[in-house]
């Protein structure tokens, strides 16, 4: 799942970059692409028997060493914040997923100070994470699709916003009118995994 | 855009080919350490160290500053990006003397992401760091939310003034207090007119269009905060400068500055020395004595055109830092 | 070509406001005399003197040169032009001590004729020149006509050599003599990838296919030899030393050397980085010893891409005047 | 005249830096129009009444002065050194005229060392001056007009030679095929001439 996930984002490299262009120095695709083929390299190393947490820790240690920018630390403490939430599990149920991206949502608003509304990857991140938690009753690909479509609505909405931390925030007004790169990788990351665990 | 015929190898090895290349402009001074970073060799033991870094394609800072008297180690990220916390982990360590270490380097979201936890790391292994963050980009952020301004050419006078007091002091709290002064002492505004590119894909950083250029643009290329006609040398060269004396640092009749003209890539040396003609003109109208001026291309992105102009003002104390001589790749000092 | 943006005032008025402000950048230290040259402030009486010069356009050389330990003044003519007899005449009488001064020039038509003229007429007011032309890039003539080949960036340690000789010896003859060493002694080759423009027009000076880059340019944008296609940094660094290599100044084990990578104006130095990474495994392998490397935009053609290699042989005598610190816009030395 | 001549070389311009960046550096035009300008200053400084050798060294020296670059010495030689043969002279006649060409060549090939076929403006003035020797029996009019038409021959067959000085040296096999800028700077000159002399 995580590779399909690295495999995504690779994908969209142009069209994160492009997004970072607008807002920011147009590398924010070259840096992911950067870090996930760090992960495939990292995962390929890894024993196929390791269990899920050691999967994303190692996931996100590969970003974090690997990409540098903002967003490696950023979405490096994506899979490395998670991955302490789903320590023990074999699999991954709604409930778990909802822990996953609680911890990891708070790993990343505590390392970055970003709040709901300053127009970074966290805005497509925390309504997700919201979203998780209320549908927890829900079976994993029911809950999973819910929080794809959160993502992507956090995504659209941070296009409205006015920049107030990173690069873009220097941009004021001129920053409103295009959506976050790192929100766009978000919503990536969130449908990739759903309709991995709904195909 | 006409195609750019770069002289590199493969687009995506562009930062570490070239900092292999910056060790070697050292012959034999410096050294590779770890995955990203260049150090001086041999330092003085119980030296207090001076860091420095940032993404690569900025050439010649942030790495170009590790020299005689100047930085003693550089943190280098991949083109535009942050190094990451390892980098700077491993810099770090190569250059601590026992003596502590200053971390010196732009306010960017991603270079204190990563240069922070490369701190925290470093705690934990018992080297004491601290940070000053450059933000001398007067029209990043109005001067009560100074800290939120950006770095950018600015940091060639500041660094070079923090080098000059790592050489001399003795407690990393000393080096903070004068690099702090130093920061806190130099104001810098600049423009595009044409964007640079990306290596990796050699897509221009931005777009603007043919009779406009961008105030306040980010070395990176980052949007300005606002675009005017392009306009003459003589024009221009006013504006700037009113900018950076309506901010909250006082130039006094009588204050000695160093100035600097800096180029962001493609902007000759002819024209910053027709912009120096013009400011040298306001600044002694104004009775601003300059001790020194620096000009051409120190912070740079990529092929990018546009200029800033940097002022540090000088008391006795920064005066003698200065006059210290200095060597390295971005600037020397006689 | 992108419509350029340039920050300037007059395009015709180029030339004559640069050099304003390049006096201006030397603090006080310089000053400008008669209607095109730049000249020290208070030479030594009796040292024996080094002027400089050519067209302009080419910033920070050939003005940018003038400096402690370096050329004592520059004659300076319009864009792209060689200065005209009387500003060379002008810069002479300004520099000479009465001991003598030394011609130091690339070697065209124009600056011939000009420079020629000038010391002509100062040969009728008492006043000694001797003229040493540089002509160090290879490719524009074989090594049996090597006088006539024009000269490139290796000007710019030739300069440097001749300038500490200056500062030392006591007679005309003495400094040309080390500086015609220095001369027999350099190197160069370059490509280019990119035409610069012409300030007055906005005209680029040549055209190239996007496929191709001209192998032995003229810093003028003059045609060269070949047109080769664009290749890679590891790909373009062997042909070109294999150029110097394959003429008639022998570099041997154990030789050192100082060495030059020169950037046309718009390369960046990421690119000349990548480059030197290149140039010094190679001569690595030879086991040729770089006492010192420079690399960075000295002798430009506006915004024109490309760069050049240039290598000047030490013996001892030149290793010691190369390590003499020096002070200039161009280049400086600690 | 000379004035006539002025504003047909600056109004050539385009022309002749197009020329010098066939083979040059693209300047030619520039340098050329910058010391016609120059003469134009200094000529109307210069009181109506000044005999004919002051008015063409006036010019000469304008030129040399302002100019730089090779054809600042070469043209300015041109006026300078022909001023000489004509020294005391009210009016040209077609004598006059030749004595004026072969004193201009002469001198400029004595300062640049260039030989006829080095494809420079020699190439124009030698042919041109030759041929005003072999025409000096003829009426002015008739004189200039030869001498005209043998500048731009000489023009036209610079096209085919081999440049051996200058900047378009280091051409080679390259130089082939265009004219020299200088020697189109000649044949300006010397057409304006004649059309002033026979209009
Ligand atoms: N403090 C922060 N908290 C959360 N996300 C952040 C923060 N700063 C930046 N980001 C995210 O990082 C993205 C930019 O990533 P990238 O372009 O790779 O780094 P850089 O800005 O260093 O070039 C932004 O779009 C934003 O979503
Ligand atoms: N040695 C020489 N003798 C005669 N004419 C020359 C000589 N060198 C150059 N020229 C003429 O000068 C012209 C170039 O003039 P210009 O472009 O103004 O000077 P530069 O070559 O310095 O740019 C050439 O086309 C040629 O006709
Ligand atoms: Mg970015
Ligand atoms: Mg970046
Ligand atoms: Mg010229
Ligand atoms: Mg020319």
């Amino acid at each position: 799942m995580v590779l399909l996930v690295a495999d995504a984002i690779i994908a969209a490299e142009p069209y994160l970059s492009e997004a970072d262009r607008n807002l920011g120095d147009g590398d924010h695709g070259l840096g992911m692409q950067r870090g996930m083929l760090s992960v495939k390299e990292k995962l390929a190393a890894l024993d196929a028997a390791a269990p899920l947490d050691k999967v994303l820790s190692t996931a996100g240690m590969a970003m974090m060493s690997s990409m540098g920018g903002a967003s490696g630390v950023i979405f490096g403490s994506f899979y490395m914040g998670g991955a302490k939430a789903v320590a023990g599990k074999e699999t991954l149920d709604a409930n778990g997923y909802a822990d996953f991206l609680k911890a990891a949502c708070d790993t990343i608003m505590a390392r970055g100070k970003a709040k709901p509304g300053d127009k970074t990857m966290i805005d497509a991140l925390h309504p997700a994470a919201a979203t998780a938690d209320t549908v927890r009753f829900l079976s994993l690909p029911e809950a999973a699709e819910a929080v794809a479509i959160a993502g992507e609505t956090g995504r659209d909405e941070s296009t409205a916003m006015l920049a107030t931390l990173g690069r873009a925030k220097t941009l004021g007004e001129a920053s409103i009118g295009f959506p976050d790169a790192g929100a766009c990788s978000v919503a990536i990351i969130l449908r990739t995994i759903s309709d991995f665990i709904n195909q | 855009m006409p195609l750019l015929k770069k002289i590199i190898n493969d687009p995506n090895a562009c930062a570490s080919e070239l900092l292999e290349g910056l060790v070697e402009a050292y012959d034999g001074e410096a050294r590779l350490v770890g995955r990203g970073s260049i150090v001086m060799n041999n330092l003085k033991p119980g030296k207090v160290a001076l860091l420095v870094g940032g993404g690569s394609g900025h050439e010649p800072i942030y790495h170009g500053l590790v020299g005689q008297n100047l930085a003693d180690g550089a943190a280098c990220g991949d083109i535009f990006a942050a190094p990451p916390p390892d980098i700077v982990l491993e810099a770090t360590q190569a250059v601590d003397q026992g003596n502590g270490v200053l971390y010196l380097y732009g306010n960017y979201a991603g270079d204190v992401l990563n240069f922070d936890m490369g701190a925290e790391i470093a705690a934990d292994m018992g080297i004491t760091v601290k940070t000053v963050l450059i933000y001398d980009d007067v029209p990043s952020a109005p001067p009560e939310r100074k800290s939120e301004r950006r770095g950018i050419a600015g940091l060639v006078p500041i660094v070079k003034l923090a080098g000059a007091a790592a050489a001399q002091v003795t407690t990393l709290d000393e080096l903070e207090r004068i690099t702090i002064k130093a920061r806190d002492n130099t104001r810098s505004v600049g423009v595009s007119s044409a964007p640079g590119s990306i290596p990796a894909t050699g897509k221009p950083t931005f777009e603007l269009a043919d009779d406009v250029i961008g105030l306040g643009m980010g070395i990176h290329g980052e949007k300005g905060v606002a675009l005017i006609p392009h306009q003459t040398a003589d024009d221009l060269a006013p504006k700037l400068l009113d900018i950076i004396f309506a901010d909250d640092l006082v130039f006094n009749p009588g204050d000695e500055v160093v100035l600097l003209i800096n180029s962001l890539g493609s902007t000759t040396m002819m024209e910053l020395l027709i912009v120096l003609r013009k400011v040298k003109a306001i600044l002694n109208e104004r009775g601003i004595k300059v001790h020194d001026t620096l000009v051409g291309p120190y912070v740079t992105c990529q092929e990018m055109a546009g200029m800033s102009i940097s002022l540090t003002k000088l008391d006795a104390e920064l005066k003698a830092l200065w006059d210290l001589p200095c060597s390295s790749i971005c600037f020397s000092k006689m």
